[in-house]
């Protein structure tokens, strides 16, 4: 529900509110006055047409894409006063997998565990074969089809402890299993009072609180 | 980037581990890519070699010449080697978790830095006598041009990597690179060399190496913090 | 369908044969080996200008001259590669490589040595010596791009590619740099017609040891191809029975 | 790769519609991105005044050095800008595309070899007079530089390309490019230096020229074919 | 159906026929002894979970990949001996889009065009429309989005007029209308007797003759 019809004395304020952010890419206007905002224990699903900036978005929200105008709340405080608390509680999975080529599986989450929280191996190699990478830990990543990089992509989600996750098409290249196998894990995280928005153009059935933002029309439908 | 020290305040361990661990991350790469270590040796070696088979073989003349020599191989070796820095971590996305690090840039990027000399500029540091004798290097100058080695490249990688960082997003490398980190590295290399021709020619040498520790501490603390605020553009 | 035989069948066959042949080439190596430096060290006579340093030569131009052989033999193993795609000539070509690096550094060092004698430095920027150091470069390029690509076919394929370029360019440097420099050094390019100014006693041991060495140098090149050999076919059957029969002795 | 003759035969024309448009594409690219034009030559700019900077600024000794100084510079320059030959199109899969072409590689590589040299070889032999003025090379030996540097060049870059061919699949560049590369240009380094130095003390340079044209022959023949038998390599 | 039961004597040879395939990656055999073939007017869809071996077996098809053993037939002839009669008639669009980031859609186009079978700027422009890109025709696609560098990728197909399309998840970061768009071409192209062998793992509706060929279980399913 837009944030208007919301009564910010009852319920504690949402972890993210975006306030009439506008983005124009060049002369193109994306979304103009986009209010919105994201509360612990939902998922949001961006929805929109190729083009339409659901990438734009997500980035401008975590902070790596720069032009834009508008607000952006954390937990009521615009961002960029509590930005490490943050960065310390979001994890943002992009196009771009961010999975090193060279390293093995095991050693890319070694070190993104070290950027964001800390986790022993025994956690890595769990996480890993959550998502069906047991056997795979030490083969280096350019080694590995493209679904098992976004399957190590997608492990750092759950050795981050982080409350908001942010996705930009998480499910690129997944197969039938993996897709049912992060569609459970998002749904637990969401049932388990996190936060996540993503985007996707494939049929999201997951059976958690959901809504879609599309950005073709620039409301939210509850 | 000024807050840097409060969030180092706020949780100086973990940022002390994400510190080691960038360092590890930087240096199990390059190992793994063995000839990431053997190549700025061969590099600096070839380069080196160049000269007489362009300029000249005779002694006299390359003894004139090989202070500069040395160290302008030395400063293309360590600019060449600078592209490894970001890029890879760019195109695969890595650069963008870095920077979505609730971790101070600052360390970030000086342990990549720290890294990246490791790798590129001390291998050619203890190569360098060696090849200043091939070039007829007066003895007595060896330990002048080591020192300065030494002090010099780690500056030229701290340049290097503001260059990498102002470029990384960009399609064409190299060049651009080279274009943007030589200028920022010739005061470097004028005072690397100087101070090795002075000592040839017996002159006192204290000044220059109070100059090139003066640029080293100033690119130390400054370097890291351009090159992060870089990387945030050029991923933007 | 010859073409898949020769890839499996080959290796096979080159490690059973060499099995025959190592022994033999043992001890004559031993023998050679042994005369040549007793000869060489002991008997021949004091050089009247360089005193005992002639005895350098004895390692220094054997060793130096199988090094120039070192690049055309990988050369032909990585067209061999390419054209017949032959597992056995890439790792023929795999193990040329380090040993020929190793040979030129080690005429490159004994050359050093000899010079810091002869000429009184170790290093000169004369051609031959300059052509053996571009030429060691080339081996090190060659080295390096093996242990950069990961894939053993697209390995064994770059590297003779890189082989048959080098090789091409092999004569081309030799021939610029010697021309490059017989007008600058002409005293420092050394060559001392081992045949007629000398007495049979100075260049017949010579003979012996170039053929000891040769023969070492043989030996390495089939001892590091075995363990290639070993190291790839090590999921063939033949090798499996192999292991379990030396295990059982 | 032998087969190229016969197929160009078969369709002549659209081989070679299919040189243009690859000769056009790789042209366009580099003027879109405008500072590919520019920084060659600013890098060669740079590498060569470094020298007066790291030597001496010695008219008698620079004007003695200045023939290798300026070759040297130039086979760095075109070195440096190889990179861009055929990584980007690695990268986003556009030399899949290439290999994937009906077309014989052969022309196809050597419209992409073209491409590079004219971006970045011809702008060095432009700008070279120039330098070499700065570095007091005697006028009369200016011909002969820039003639050489016009003939040595495509050498480099056809060379050059084999080099990247064969890395262009893998994570670390720059270093072990040079390690491959520069062994292979040193015959034209120093044919190239040498002439020119030759002319200086008013020898014959004949011979040089001859040599460096049968260079240039053997490499406009067999380069191309050894780099797109590289690019199968790398891209398999 | 598998090579075996088909008689030659009736029906002309197959387009594409893959004998005793073989191909293992780092000791893992992905197949082994593979048999299918695809003629004029079907589409295959290649299945199977990530790192199965699809994206392999589609390489080593149309020869980027050349470790593997076995005999690929083009119109019954071995494959390395018609290259060029086998490329000038396939088309192949992989997991990298082949898309230059600086040059325009436009320009992409044209380079492959001329790489393959020239087609003027009408039908370029053409193809781009049909693909839902009017308008951008002329924008560096280093500023497109995702799914629009992937739409400006497949616009390939039309202008090329190959009669066998190698495609490889080419539904990723499409949207609704594109995957529509997309499924309605490829029906289009085998209706007009092409031939089409795609991997997916989005569950794909085209109303043509489509087989799947399951690398999981190596058999083909009719
Ligand atoms: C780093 C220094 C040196 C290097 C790299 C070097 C390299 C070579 C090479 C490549 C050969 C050719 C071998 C053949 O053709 O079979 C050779 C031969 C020879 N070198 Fe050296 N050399 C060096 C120093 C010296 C010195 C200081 C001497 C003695 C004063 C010397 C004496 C000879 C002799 C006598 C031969 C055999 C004659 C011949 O084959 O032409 N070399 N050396
Ligand atoms: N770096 C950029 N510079 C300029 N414009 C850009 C840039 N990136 C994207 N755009 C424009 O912004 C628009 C939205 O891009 P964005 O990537 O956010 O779309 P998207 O919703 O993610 O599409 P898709 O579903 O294909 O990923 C696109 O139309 C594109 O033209
Ligand atoms: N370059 C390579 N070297 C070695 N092994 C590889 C290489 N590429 C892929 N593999 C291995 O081959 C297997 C199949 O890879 P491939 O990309 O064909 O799978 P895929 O079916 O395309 O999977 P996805 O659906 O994720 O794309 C993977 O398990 C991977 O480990
Ligand atoms: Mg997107
Ligand atoms: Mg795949």
């Amino acid at each position: 529900m837009p944030t208007s019809q919301q009564n910010p004395a009852t319920d504690p304020p949402p972890l993210i509110q975006a306030q009439a952010l506008f983005c124009e890419r060049d002369e193109r206007i994306l979304f103009s006055d986009l209010h919105f905002d994201l509360t612990g224990g939902e998922l949001v699903q961006i929805k929109g047409s190729n083009g339409s900036g659901k990438t734009s978005l997500l980035r401008i929200l975590c902070g790596l894409n720069e032009d834009f105008s508008g607000e952006i709340l954390w937990k009521g405080e615009p961002v960029a006063e509590v930005r490490e608390d943050f960065l310390a509680s979001m994890t943002y999975i992009g196009h771009r997998a961010g999975v090193n080529r060279i390293l093995t599986p095991r050693e890319n989450l070694r070190w993104s565990a070290s950027l964001q929280a800390p986790a022993d191996d025994k956690q890595i190699v769990e996480a890993l074969g959550r998502l069906g990478l047991r056997a795979y830990e030490d083969i280096p990543c350019r080694n590995l089809s493209a679904g098992q990089t976004q399957r190590v992509a997608l492990a750092r989600l759950l050795i981050s402890r982080a409350s908001v996750w942010i996705l930009d098409e998480p499910f690129t290249t997944l197969d039938v299993h993996g897709v049912k196998n992060l569609e459970n894990l998002l749904a637990e995280h969401v049932s388990a009072g996190g936060a996540v928005m993503l985007t996707t153009h494939h049929p999201l059935s997951v059976n958690c609180k959901a809504r879609a933002l599309d950005l073709d029309q620039h409301r939210i439908n509850s | 980037m000024n807050n840097a020290r409060e969030i180092q305040d706020i949780k100086g361990v973990s940022t002390w581990s994400a510190f080691c661990a960038t360092l590890r991350r930087d240096l199990v790469i390059a190992l793994k890519r063995r000839n990431d270590l053997l190549n700025p040796i061969m590099f600096f070696l070839i380069v080196v070699s160049l000269f007489p088979l362009g300029i000249s073989p005779d002694p006299v003349e390359l003894s004139r010449v090989s202070a500069g020599v040395v160290w302008v191989s030395a400063l293309l070796a360590s600019m060449l080697s600078l592209d490894n820095l970001y890029r890879a971590d760019y195109e695969d996305g890595s650069l963008e978790q870095l920077l979505l690090s609730p971790q101070p840039l600052y360390f970030l990027v000086l342990a990549k830095n720290i890294a990246h000399w490791l790798i590129s500029g001390l291998p050619v540091v203890i190569l360098s006598p060696l090849l200043a004798y091939m070039l007829y290097l007066p003895s007595e100058a060896y330990w002048t041009m080591v020192l300065t080695l030494l002090i010099g490249t780690p500056v030229l990688s701290l340049f290097g990597s503001i260059g990498v960082a102002l470029t990384v997003g960009l399609g064409s490398r190299g060049l651009i690179l080279a274009v943007i980190v030589l200028p920022l590295a010739t005061p470097v290399l004028i005072i690397g060399a100087k101070a090795v021709t002075d000592v040839m020619v017996g002159l006192p040498v204290g000044s220059h190496f109070a100059l090139l520790g003066a640029i080293l501490a100033l690119a130390l603390t400054m370097a890291p913090l351009a090159s992060a605020a870089a990387l945030r553009i050029s991923v933007n | 369908m010859w073409l898949w035989f020769a890839k499996l069948g080959s290796p096979r066959w080159f490690y059973e044969l060499s099995d025959k042949w190592l022994p033999w080439l043992y001890l004559s190596m031993l023998i050679m080996m042994s005369i040549g430096l007793f000869w060489a060290l002991l008997i021949v006579p004091e050089d009247y200008q360089q005193g005992q340093t002639i005895r350098i030569m004895y390692i220094h131009v054997p060793v130096a001259s199988i090094s120039l052989a070192c690049f055309p033999l990988m050369a032909v193993a990585g067209t061999i590669t390419l054209v017949w795609k032959m597992k056995l000539a890439d790792m023929v070509a795999q193990s040329v490589a380090p040993i020929g690096a190793w040979f030129t550094g080690l005429a490159l060092a004994t050359g050093a040595i000899w010079g810091d004698q002869i000429w009184g430095t170790w290093w000169a920027w004369d051609a031959r010596l300059t052509s053996l150091l571009i030429q060691f470069f080339l081996f090190i390029g060659v080295i390096a791009l093996r242990s950069a690509i990961d894939s053993t076919d697209a390995a064994a394929k770059a590297c003779a590619v890189l082989a048959i370029v080098g090789a091409i360019n092999v004569p081309i440097i030799k021939y610029s740099v010697d021309w490059w420099n017989t007008l600058h050094q002409p005293a420092s390019n050394f060559s001392m017609d081992p045949v007629s100014p000398n007495p049979p006693e100075v260049w017949v041991p010579l003979l012996v040891m170039i053929c000891a060495v040769y023969i070492f140098f043989a030996i390495a090149l089939i001892l590091r191809t075995r363990n290639e050999i070993l190291q790839r076919e090590r999921r063939s059957q033949w090798v499996i029975d192999l292991v379990a029969r030396e295990k059982n002795v």
